[in-house]
Order: structure tokens, then sequence, then C-alpha cells
């Protein structure tokens, strides 16, 4: 790997990302706004999953996308390894957007119709100009590898591919710059119950082999559960609870919680 | 002006068979071969003792690039100047189809078709059937280059309005909604008096007024795809705006802009067409469709054989074009869904 | 060869013509305006001589003639400095105003004021020094110099003071504002038919005018109707819309021989004294065409014989010079420039216009500004007017021929207005161009002389003393022999130094239906001269 | 609804300015400017001075901003000028011209709307049927045979070989002497042939428009939940399928104004049809510029109109649409 993630550490006991009162609005059309995410404040450490549920429609997406930066913050801040990222400008900006990735939902819209799997993964690579031709192949092959997609793949179209294989294909871009930091927007919502748990298998493997720090965002306590060290709840733009994991989903203490609780199947 | 507003859209998404293509093929071909099948010198000869290529060398005059290295052939290095009597009768030569240059003078003038010209001969006496294939060499050129023009404008203005949106894609939507409201006539007027006549006239006239087709297309696509998650990805791992407006909206909004533009070759065929009628195209002798179609018109009642080839021509490359476009679109549809 | 029922006079038997039938002309355009000062097409021609009635006419053989309703006598002062203009008693305009000799000082005067702008009318009337009337039925003309064409300078059209004055007060461009246009297209004249109607874009309806103090018309009313088309006219003809309309030579040669045709009209043919030409670019900075050499080589090149037979279909006439054989100048003697290609050729050589045997083309090397040389191809841009049909067939066969003796030509069709301001501007190799004779040959003044080239139409920027010298011998002597003799003169020069090359006069051809008598053709064609359509008759049924 | 179509409104106030202020400079800066013109047609009168009073007489030696404002400063009272050409009120002279052109490219338009309801229709309904067939492959066709060429056959055809049709114009030379009905008839037949040239590519195209849109409503869901409830053939096409497709149709018509109304010179050329088309290029070739631009306002501000009634019209009919 070209980037020990060590060399970047300022603080090893300092918590990786740190959200302070965080708030994220809309504006409606006609005028007024909406709040999406309402002084959210957490911390995530090294090699910390973070699990984020709620159920739909409650800023859980918004704020995973504020984190990264890919929507504007009306409030609050963000830093990210000590630095706030709203101030970051260009070199920097682009530092950090090597080591956080995002992985997204429905792989299905977030891969690029028009490319084939090989460019996909190599994109990020040509992007940040980190390697080229043969070594950009190598790595994109030894990435999709990692994520257990057979290479032959490579120079399919996304919609020549199954759900599942597709899934792989959006965490493999995410991975290919070996990010510190994973916001996993409902990565497995989208693809049957099989292939989900082989994927979570995947993702903790992955995290636990480079020691990573996970955004683990779903409405599925039981995907969470498996997941996460500490679960934050969410309803309505705010954080209501947030916990060990076992604390939360064993012992909830905000109604919003058991009634999420109540609605998931057990394995 | 614009006939080819009313272009025939079958319904989308259909696999089409190849097929579709020929006839656009066909007329790429005549196109580029035409004084393979009417000139007034041989394909190959025999003379004093060597091979000479005449026909075949104007022929490849008209191949982009290629022609630029190509010089005539020598014994008929003046250029058009040297007639079939300057060939010694006994040599070898293999003549093309017809064998009549398209500007050339016969002796027989309005004459009707006959075994010596399969369409007849206008009003100067040049052989109808070897102006109307060689006019398929000026409408193709015009075509395609104006619409290969008009295609870079609008996919330069489209992706700029659809991918910065807001205050740009107001100002730049107005452009569009303006130049479709111009008087195109104009327009035209104006360019032919500033740049002269000729193709790159016309090609710029044509392209100046049917950019906003491509234009208004690739806005929309890129409009649409800027808030897909594809190109949130991108962002995510610090894309710039160029690279993934480039790299990654481009693509998506190429392949709805080729088959416009693919019918846009049939507009522009028509314009050209229409432009020469009404005496603002390209310029004589030059065969082209639309004059030989208003010079007809003026003759429609002492000759009115004069009247069907440039009609069927025009048709029938237009209705190429259509096919061409339709067995495109059923490409590329499957695809984009 | 023209059927003699077409030219069969008028009868003394009144009761054989039908005195109220109604004559359907065709007419190729719209008139810009029905104002006799404004006007300057042929087409606005048509309505000049009906609506109007001058005091001097032109004959069918275009001579200077009193008009005999409207003149009583025309006077020159011994000196020939001014002359004298006695107007018939009793004249009126159509609305019944009188007509007088103030009427004719006021249209001098307007003709003359820069503020309108009239294209035509202002060539003559500016020779005058000033014209006034001594009484209501008296008009003085005083002029700059005792001129052989002052009887024509005294010969413009003439408005109604008594309408025109008002509208001048708030618009002295007599073109510009409400009153005017209205005026301008529901003219009030004094000629043998008055402005009944203007339908725009379709037809203008004119009525005899029952107090007209001459001859009659056999007419009872005139409808122009615009067709602009000529397949369009034709058809109409024979489907018995129209009665007569001009043929082109396509449709003469080739498109009027049928039943259909015969069945219902008749062609008449006349010879024209429209000459079309090229004229050349002599101004130095046109290497190719400034040499008088190769202008002459130019003349050998251009294949008359051919044009004549597949662009007018055998029915013109090779021209040899501005002036038409058949008018008082003519025959001049100068002879038609023949085709050969090879005396071109050698012509050219001669002039060091040699072949270069790689690609066949003349080259030149011609001296810069700056001293140094520069090789120069033979060739020239020719400017054709947008939209005429002749013009490229002529510059598609003049090509041909040019290319096989080496000589680049390269066509420019420009519009009309464009084309006009290139040639006015001197800003062109060489024009397809139309000159037609009017009956004084001083007119080639305009186009030959010197200081034509400044504040005239001498395009192609042409200046010869011998030639400037006897334009003003010419224009100076009254003697008709002398005068004849410096136009000769000019004729042969201008066939030397080769300004103009004379492709081809046109002939006027016509048809008319079947049941139309008493046209007779002068050299502008059947309408433009006294009487023109006045003497045109139908039977009764 | 009315502060939406009153933005809408607002909006294309600058793309009409920015029309009118390019053609002006575009229309003044050409080469060939009536003065010249007129100077070059004159006998004599053509020195420098004579020329620059020429101009100064057209109003053409001040700067083209300068024109450009005044201009503006008139138009916005409704006062076009007048025609270089023939000093007639531009205003007079256009609205001369608006009915033939007007006329005929609605009844064009109704026409070809009315054979696309009917043959599309039947159609759809009966789809893969020989009237869908025939009809599809005769649109095709039918959509590649350029106006002009169309226009050129039936004059050949109709007008000059059979002489069955006048082909020229908008009435006949005795018109002034025929009664009401025979004018009206007559104007019809002067109509004809180059209404034929406006219906049929309108028609090619509308027809497999309303075909395809039909066919997709007969095979939705609700249609079917329709028939179930037992409404018959009729029913469902009057009640359902109609009206779903003459939405799209809607705004089809409102993208086809532009060329409906603007794009025929080359027939009105060719038929001499004294229309809009005609007296532009007319204007366009005496460079008659009070002219050019009161066209060019004239059809930009129908165009826009145009384009705004119909997302207007779209509105009412469709309550899903909101006033974004």
């Amino acid at each position: 790997m070209t980037t020990a993630p060590a060399k970047m550490t300022n603080n090893a006991d300092a918590p990786l990302l740190a959200a302070r009162d965080l708030r994220v609005t809309y504006s409606r059309r006609g005028g007024g706004t909406c709040v999406a995410v309402d002084g959210v404040t957490f911390e995530i450490a090294r090699g910390e999953t973070l699990g984020l549920v709620g159920e739909s429609g409650c800023g859980k997406t918004s704020l995973g996308r504020a984190l990264l930066g890919l929507i504007p913050v009306a409030g609050g801040n963000v830093t990210f390894d000590g630095q706030p990222i709203e101030q970051l400008r260009s070199t920097v900006l682009r530092k950090f957007r090597r080591r956080a990735q995002l992985i997204f939902q429905d792989a299905a819209a977030s891969l690029n119709p028009r490319m084939r799997v090989g460019a996909i993964v190599a994109d990020p690579l040509r992007v940040h100009g980190m390697a080229r031709g043969k070594a950009a192949r190598e790595r994109v092959e030894a990435t999709l590898a990692q994520v257990g997609l057979d290479v032959a793949l490579i120079n399919r179209y996304p919609h020549e591919l199954s759900g599942g294989e597709r899934q792989r294909v959006d965490i493999a871009r995410a991975l290919v710059l070996d990010p510190e930091f994973l916001v996993c927007d409902e990565p497995v919502s989208a693809v049957d119950a099989c292939t989900r748990v082989a994927l979570l298998d995947l993702l903790r493997s992955l995290q636990r082999a480079h020691q990573r720090s996970y955004l683990f965002i779903t409405h599925d306590l039981a995907a969470a559960s498996r997941m996460c060290d500490r679960v934050a709840v969410m309803q309505a733009g705010r954080i209501v609870e947030l916990g060990a994991t076992d604390r939360v989903l064993s012992n909830p203490q905000h109604p919003c919680t058991r009634q999420l609780r109540s609605a998931v199947p057990t394995f | 002006m614009n006939a080819g507003d009313v272009d025939m859209l079958p319904p989308r998404g259909r696999k089409r068979s190849a097929l579709l293509l020929l006839p656009v093929l066909l007329l790429a071909l005549v196109a580029l071969g035409a004084p393979l099948l009417a000139w007034d010198q041989p394909i190959v000869c025999r003379h004093d003792g060597r091979l000479y290529f005449p026909a075949l060398v104007v022929a490849g005059q008209n191949v982009p690039v290629i022609g630029g290295f190509l010089r005539r052939d020598v014994p008929f290095r003046y250029p058009d100047f040297v007639a079939r009597s300057d060939l010694d009768a006994t040599a070898f030569a293999l003549w093309p189809l017809i064998r009549f240059n398209p500007d050339e003078y016969t002796d027989e003038a309005l004459s009707p078709p006959s075994r010596a010209h399969w369409l007849g001969t206008d009003d100067r006496g040049r052989d109808v059937a070897a102006r109307m294939l060689h006019g398929s060499t000026v409408s193709l050129r015009v075509g395609i280059f104006a619409m290969l023009l008009a295609g870079a404008l609008g996919i330069a203005v489209g992706a700029v309005a659809g991918y910065f949106g807001g205050w740009n894609d107001g100002v730049l939507s107005r452009v569009i909604e303006a130049t479709i409201c111009f008087p195109a006539l104009f327009l035209i007027l104006a360019v032919l008096a500033w740049v002269g006549r000729g193709v790159g006239a016309v090609v710029v006239v044509i392209a100046l007024t049917q950019w906003t087709l491509v234009a208004r297309l690739v806005r929309a696509e890129f409009l649409r795809m800027r808030g897909a998650d594809f190109v949130t990805a991108a962002r995510s791992y610090g894309a710039s705006p160029l690279w993934i407006a480039l790299r990654h909206m481009l693509p998506g909004a190429l392949a709805p802009a080729t088959v416009t533009l693919v019918f846009g070759v049939a507009d522009a065929i028509l314009i050209e067409a229409g432009l020469s009628w009404l005496d603002f195209g390209v310029p004589a002798p030059a065969a082209s469709w639309g004059g030989m179609l208003r010079s007809a018109y003026e003759q429609m009642r002492s000759a009115p054989h004069l009247v069907w080839p440039p009609c069927v021509a025009i048709f029938v490359s237009v209705l190429a074009c259509h096919l061409a476009g339709v067995w495109l679109r059923g490409r590329i549809d499957p695809l984009a869904k | 060869m023209n059927p003699p029922s077409l030219s069969a006079t008028l009868p003394v038997d009144i009761s054989r013509v039908d005195i109220d039938a109604t004559l359907r002309r065709r007419l190729r355009a719209e008139p810009t305006a029905l104002n006799p000062i404004l006007m300057f097409t042929e087409i606005d021609a048509e309505f000049e001589y009906l609506l109007w009635d001058r005091p001097i006419v032109l004959d069918a053989s275009l001579n200077w003639q009193l008009n005999p309703a409207v003149t009583e006598r025309y006077t020159l002062a011994p000196d020939r400095m001014s002359a004298v203009l006695v107007l018939k008693d009793g004249l009126r305009w159509h609305d019944g105003a009188p007509f007088t000799a103030e009427d004719v000082a006021f249209s001098w005067a307007r003709i003359m004021d820069d503020r309108v702008i009239c294209r035509k009318a202002r060539t003559g009337p500016d020779q005058l020094a000033s014209c006034t009337a001594d009484d209501a039925r008296t008009v003085r003309f005083t002029f700059r110099r005792d001129l052989p064409t002052n009887r024509w300078n005294v010969d413009f059209p003439i408005l109604p003071k008594h309408l025109y004055e008002p509208v001048m007060r708030d618009d002295p461009t007599l073109s510009a504002s409400e009153a005017a246009v209205a005026l301008n297209r529901a003219p009030v004249g004094n000629g043998p038919y008055r402005f009944v109607e203007w339908v725009d874009g379709q037809r203008i309806v004119l009525e005899r005018w029952d107090d007209y103090p001459g001859e009659t018309p056999a007419f009872r009313r005139i409808v122009f109707q615009v067709t602009p088309d000529n397949h369009a006219a034709l058809l109409a003809l024979e489907t018995d819309q129209i009665d007569e309309t001009p043929l082109t030579p396509q449709q003469f040669a080739r498109e009027t021989d049928g039943e259909r045709f015969a069945a219902h009209a008749v062609k008449g043919k006349s010879s024209g004294w429209t000459t079309y030409y090229i004229g050349w670019n002599v101004r130095e900075g046109h290497v190719y065409t400034s040499e008088e050499p190769v202008r002459q080589a130019m003349g050998f090149a251009l294949n008359v014989p051919l044009i004549i037979e597949r662009v007018f279909f055998g029915l013109f006439e090779p021209a040899t010079g501005l002036f038409h054989d058949e008018s008082s100048v003519g025959p001049t003697g100068v002879a038609t420039t023949p085709f050969d290609l090879k005396l071109a050729a050698e012509q050219l050589d001669r002039a060091g216009w040699l072949r270069d045997p790689e690609d066949g083309w003349r080259y030149k090397e011609v001296a810069t500004a700056d001293g140094s040389t520069k090789r120069v191809r033979a060739g020239f841009t020719l400017n054709l007017v947008q939209g005429s049909q002749t013009s490229p067939k002529i510059a598609d066969i003049y090509q041909q021929d040019l290319r096989k003796i080496g000589v680049e030509l390269r066509t420019q069709v420009l519009e009309w207005s464009v084309f006009n301001e290139r040639n006015y501007r001197g800003d062109f190799d060489a024009y397809v161009g139309a000159w037609t004779q009017g009956p004084e040959p001083d007119d080639v003044w305009n186009l030959l002389h010197s200081s034509a080239i400044a504040d005239g139409r001498n395009y192609p920027g042409y200046a010869n003393a011998d030639v400037d010298e006897t334009l003003e011998a010419g224009r100076a002597t009254f003697d008709e022999t002398m005068r004849r003799a410096c136009y000769v003169r000019i004729a042969n020069r201008v066939r030397e130094d080769a300004p103009y090359t004379f492709v081809a006069s046109a002939p006027n051809l016509w048809a008319f239906e079947r049941g139309l008598h008493g046209v007779t053709f002068s050299p502008r064609g059947p309408a433009l001269f006294f009487p023109g359509v006045r003497s045109w008759w139908r039977a009764r049924e | 609804m009315a502060r939406y179509a009153l933005r809408r409104l607002l909006v294309a106030v600058p793309t009409l300015l920015g029309i009118t202020l390019i053609t002006f400079v575009l229309v003044n800066l050409a080469p060939g400017d009536p003065a010249t013109s007129a100077a070059a047609q004159s006998d004599r009168g053509l020195t420098p001075e004579a020329h620059a009073k020429l101009r100064a007489q057209y109003g053409l030696d001040r700067p083209v901003i300068v024109r450009y404002g005044a201009w503006l400063s008139r138009v916005v009272r409704f006062d076009f000028g007048r025609s270089f050409h023939d000093g007639r009120s531009v205003r007079a002279k256009i609205a001369e011209r608006l009915p033939p052109t007007l006329g005929l490219a609605m009844i064009a338009l109704a026409s070809a709307v009315v054979i696309a309801i009917a043959v599309g229709g039947h159609a759809a309904v009966h789809a893969g049927g020989w009237v869908d067939r025939f009809a599809g492959v005769a649109c095709f066709a039918l959509s590649s045979v350029p106006r002009y060429v169309m226009g050129m056959v039936l004059i050949v055809v109709v007008g000059v070989r059979w002489g069955l049709l006048p082909f020229m114009g908008i009435s006949s030379t005795d018109a002034a002497d025929m009664s009401a009905p025979e004018r009206v008839f007559d104007l019809i037949k002067h109509g004809l042939l180059i209404g034929v040239c406006f219906v049929y590519p309108l028609a090619a195209y509308l027809t497999r428009f309303v075909r395809d849109n039909m066919a997709v409503v007969m095979a939705s869901d609700y249609v079917r939940a329709a028939r179930a409830r037992g409404l018959s053939q009729g029913q469902v096409i009057v009640a359902h399928a109609l009206p779903n497709a003459l939405l799209p149709l809607l705004t089809v018509i409102g993208m086809l104004l532009p060329g409906v109304l603007g794009g025929a010179v080359i027939l009105e050329v060719m038929f001499s049809w004294p229309g809009m088309g005609l007296l532009m290029y007319d204007a366009a070739m005496q460079r008659d510029y009070p002219v050019i631009m009161g066209l060019t306002v004239l059809t930009a501000a129908v165009v826009l109109l145009g384009t705004l009634i119909v997302d207007l019209l779209y509105a009412v009919i469709d309550p899903r649409v909101r006033y974004a």
C-alpha cells in the first residue's frame, strides 16, 4: 500500500472524526427551510464502527454526506483527524477525499452505466494520479479480489452484473484508495438476505484487517448489531440515543429505539 | 427552412437490425466514390506503357486527410483539362459506369433519358445521372460537417448549462431559446454576405441554427445526472468538476446526442438543398441536389425529366439517415436503462 | 414573323371594338410606389405610361415627340440656352384640378430636391439651370449649356402640385409620412387611365379616365395581376386568366409550341436594345483584369455561339458593343469578337501569362509594392447576381473554356444589394451585367467617361482621354453626322480597350391572348412607349 | 398559477430583448445597406457625399446602438416604423401578411391533429392491424419527404401536367368579380396544394406520436382495471385513453409551433403565397430593416408565447403539474 494511515495521524489517541452541533438544512422552493440534521454531536475513534440507525427520512443519509463534505453544512463543524473539513482547500481537500470514502445504498445508481467495472474502480486512482496503466490494473484486480469478485468481471458493464456483484464493485471502488474512514450508507439494504450476510462479513473483515473506522448507516438493527461497536439512534434529525451496541439494543432507553427494535425480525 | 424539425422517431428501445444501416452506408460509399461511378476519365488505364488511375485519384481526393497527399495522375495532370480523346483508343482502360464528368457539357442539351444519358441531360448538356451521383458528395459533406460543428457547439453549451445549473443555466437556456426564435433566414444572409458562398458557409449556417437541438438534450441529460449517485461518488473521491463532466457525464449525454445528430444530418441535407433552391447554397458549377431541383423547377414544362432525380436523391438520403438514426437509437437506449 | 392579327390597327368602325373590355396584364413584381418621380424599375414604368401623360413622349422607334394630348408647342430659343413649353388649354388632373405649368415647375423642384430619393428621375433634369412657370400654360426652361440632349432633359415626370405641396411641408422626402404613402399608393395622374385599387401582393386595377383629352384607349379596365413566377404566368395565359406576359427565351423556344398554347395565345418577338456584358475591373490592383491584352484574350475565350444556343435558346444575337445596330448610332461596323481559344492562349502567352507544365494553370511574375515579385495565377472572380437564371449559365460555359487555356474563373453569387455595393465600391474583378440602350447615345457617358468612375456607373474604372474627349464632342455637337461619327469612334475604342466584353443582346419575347390586336413593338417591348398599350384593342364578340 | 404565468412572461422579456438586439446589430452590419443599394440603383449621384447624405436620410449615420435604442423606444409604444422599401407602416404590412400564414398554419395544424387522432387512435386501439402497419410505414416514409420536394412534385404533376389546381398566389385574377362563396372556393383551391405541404409532415409525426402514446395507455393497468369494471371499449377510449394521450400531444404541438409558424419561407416563395415567410424573404433581400425587425419581434413573441400557453394548458389539464 502506498499510503500508511499511521503517517497521517497526528495524535493516535484523538478521535478520527468528530461532529459538533452539526446542522444540515435544505431550502424549500417558494421559501422556508427544512432541517435534515439538527445539532448532532458525536465522535468516531480510529478502528471503530459507529452504527447510525433510524427510520427512513430521519436524516441519516444527509448526516453521512455532510460528514464527507459533499453537501453544505448549515451550522456546527466536522473535524477529521484534527482538521475542520469545511476549511479544507484544494490539495488538502484532495488528501481528505482519499482518506474518507462513501459506500452507497443503491449500487445500480452509484455505478456509471457507461463505464466498465475496471474503469469504475480505477477512476479514483486516476483522479489522484496514484497509478497508471499496468500498476493501476494490478491494483484494481487486487481490490476486486479483496472484495471477493472474479477478476474476469473487469470488462463488464454494471447492468451486466447481479445486485450483489454491483455492491461489491461499489465497495471495491471505495477501498481502492485504501481509506481510513468509510461511510457505509445502507450498503446491504438493496440485496437479498443471503448476499447481505456475505457482504456484512466482507465489510467487517475489511475493517479489522486495516483498522478502518466506519459510520455504518442502516435501519436494520440486526445488521447494526452484527457490525457496530457503538450505535447512535436518530430521529427527526437528532441523535436521541448513543451508546455501546449491546447496551442500546438490549436495553433501549428511548421509545424510538424500542419501536425500531420491535420491528426487526431476529436472525 | 426546417422541414426536418418534424422528424420521425419510432418507439424507443427496440433492438433494430443492422440492415437499417445499409442505405446510409451505400450513400456514404456513393458520396466517397462518386468519381468511380461517373467521371470522364478511366478508373484504371494503360497509357504509354504505364498504368494510371485517374478517376481513382479524384475519388481519393474526396477522402479527408488522405486526399491532401494525392496528386493527379500524370497524363491527366491538368485538372480536368484533358478530355477522353487524349487517351489512345487501343489502350486498356476500365471506365466508370457513366463516362461523363458532372460539369461536362455534352452535345445534347435537355435530352430526355436515353441509352447514352440514363437520366437525360440538363439545359447545358450535362449528364443528370453524373450530377446526381456527385451531388451526394456535397450533401453528405455538408450534412456531416454541419452536424459535427453543431454537435460540438451544442454539447459544449448544453454541458455547461446542465452541469452548473442555476445562473449559468438560466442565461444559456435563454441563449438557446433566443437562437430558436431567431430569424434563420437573416442569419443565413448575414453569414453568406460575410463569409462568401461555399460549402464552409453553408456548414456554418446550418450549424448555427441546428446546435440548439443537441444543446437542449445534453443540458437535460446533465441536469438529470447532476444528482445521480455515481456523480456523488465521483465527488466523494475527489474528482474535479471538469473530470466529472468529461469522464462521467459526457459519455451518458453523448449517446442520445449522437442519435439526434444522425437525424440532424438528414435535416442538414434538407436545409442545404433548401438553401440551394433559394440560390443561397453551394455555388455552381458544383453539383448540388438543391441546385438541380431549382433548375428543374425553372424548366419543368420543357424538361420534366429533370425533376425526379434530385427529388428522389433527397428523399432517399433523408430516409437513409432516418433509418440509421432509428438503428442507433435502438442500439443505444437499452444501455441507458 | 409575328402573327398579323396581333398588329392589326384599331378599325375605323368603332362598333367592332369591345370598348368595355378588361385587359389583364401580368406584373412580375409590385411597383415600389406609384409616384412617378420615385419610380425607377421597368415595373414602375408600366404604370407611368398609363397613369401619367408627359408633355414629351417616345414613339415606337424611341424618337423624341411632343405629346399631342398635352403639349401645344415646344420652342427652343435662338441661343439654345432656354426653351418654352406651352401646354394645351384646359388640362386637368384625374381629380378635376387644373394641370398647369406650376405643376411642371413644382415637379422639377422636387426632382432636384436631394431630400427626395429619386434614383432615375434626376438624370436629365439635373442638366437644367431652372424651370419656371411664366403663366398657367407656359413653362420656361433654362439650360446650363447648349446641348443637343437638352430636349431630353426637359422630359421628366410631373406631380400634381396641389396634392403634394401640403405633403411636402411635413415630409420633404415624399415617401416617409402617412399622407405621402397614401398618395403614392393611390396616385392622381393625368393619363388615359386613373387609379382604382391596389390589393397588396395581388393586383392593381386601373380604369379608363373618361375626361382624357387625348385619344380614348379601347380598354375600359386594366388589371395588373402580380405573378412573379414564369410558369404560373404562362399557365395563367393558357387558362385565360391573363392577356399578356413576357416570355423567357426558354418559354419562347420550347414551351409555347403546343396546342394548348396555340388555342389561347400567340407569340411576338422583336429586337431589343438590352445587352448582356461582362465588366472588367481595370484598376491597377486587379493584376489580371487590368491588363488590356488579357481582357482581349478573355473576349476570344467567350463562347458566344454556345451561350446563345444553350442559355438563350438561339434567340439572342451576338452583341458588338453598347450601341444596337438599329439605333441612331448603329451599325457601328465593329466586328464581333470570334470565339477562338487558340487566339486567346497566344494572346495570353504574349502577355506573359505562361502555362505551368506541372499543374496546367497560367502564372506570371508580378512586381509588388515592396519591389519584390510575386507569382500570380491567371484567373479572376466573376460576380453574379443572386436569383439570375442566365448569368450562372454564362459563367459556367465561360469557366469550362477558360480552364482549357489554364485560366481560373471563380464565380461568386451575390445578393442584389451586395452585388450593387461591390460594384459601387469597385470591389470586384469582373461582373455580369446588362445595359439597356436608351434613345440618346450620350447615355454611354455614364458608363465610359472617367468622371463617371466617381459619380456614375463606370464601375470598371475605365479612363481613356480620347474616349473622354470624344464623349464631350458627341455631347456638344448638333451635327447629326458628326455625332454619329463620335459614337462610332467610341464603340471602336471600347472594343479595343475592352473594359466591357459583350455577350449577347436580348430580343423582346412576348405572348398575347389570341384576341388581342393593335400591338406594336418598340426596342423597349410592346408597352413602354407612346402609344403602347393605348393602341391595343379587342374585337366585340 | 397567475404568478407562474407572470414570472414566465418576465423571463421572456430579456430573451426577446436579446433576440432583437442581436438581429438589429446583425442586420445593420451585414453588407448591402439600403442607402448604398439606392445609390447603386441610381444613374448618378454616387459620390461619397451623396452617399453620406443618403445614409443620413435612412438614419444609418448614427452608431448601431443608438439606433437600436431609438428603435426600442418606439417599439415599446408599438410603433414599428415604416418600410424603407415602400414607406408603408410595418404594422400594416405585417397585419396584411399575417392571415395567410397564420390561417394556413392553424388549419394545417388542426387537420394534422384530426388525422393524427383518427388514424393514430385507430392504429393504437387495433395495434398490429393493417391500419397500424400501413400507417407506420407511411408515416415514416412521408416524414422523409422534404416539404419543398413535395411542393415541387405537386406543382409539376397537379399544377402543370394535369392543370387541376392553381399553384401560385392566393386568389385568381378575376377574384374581384366573384361572389362571396366563389371567392371562398377560389381561396380554398389556391390554398390546397401549399396546404398539403404543410399538413403531411405534421400529420405523419403526430399520428405516430398519438399511436405510441395511446398504445401505452391502452396497455396500462388502469385501462385494464376500467375494462374489468365493465366499461365498453368506446368508453375506455373516450374516458381514459384519449385524455391521457392528448396531454403529451399538447406539449408536442407547442414544440412544433415555431417550425410551423416560421418554417415556411421556401414554400411561400415556391407558391408565391403572400404570407410572412415571403415578406421576410423580400424584406431580407431588400434590406428593409424596419420590416425585418418587426417580423423578428413578432415571430419571437409568438414562439415564446406559444410555448408559455402550451405549458399553462398542460398545467390546467394535468392537476399533477406544479408550478415549480
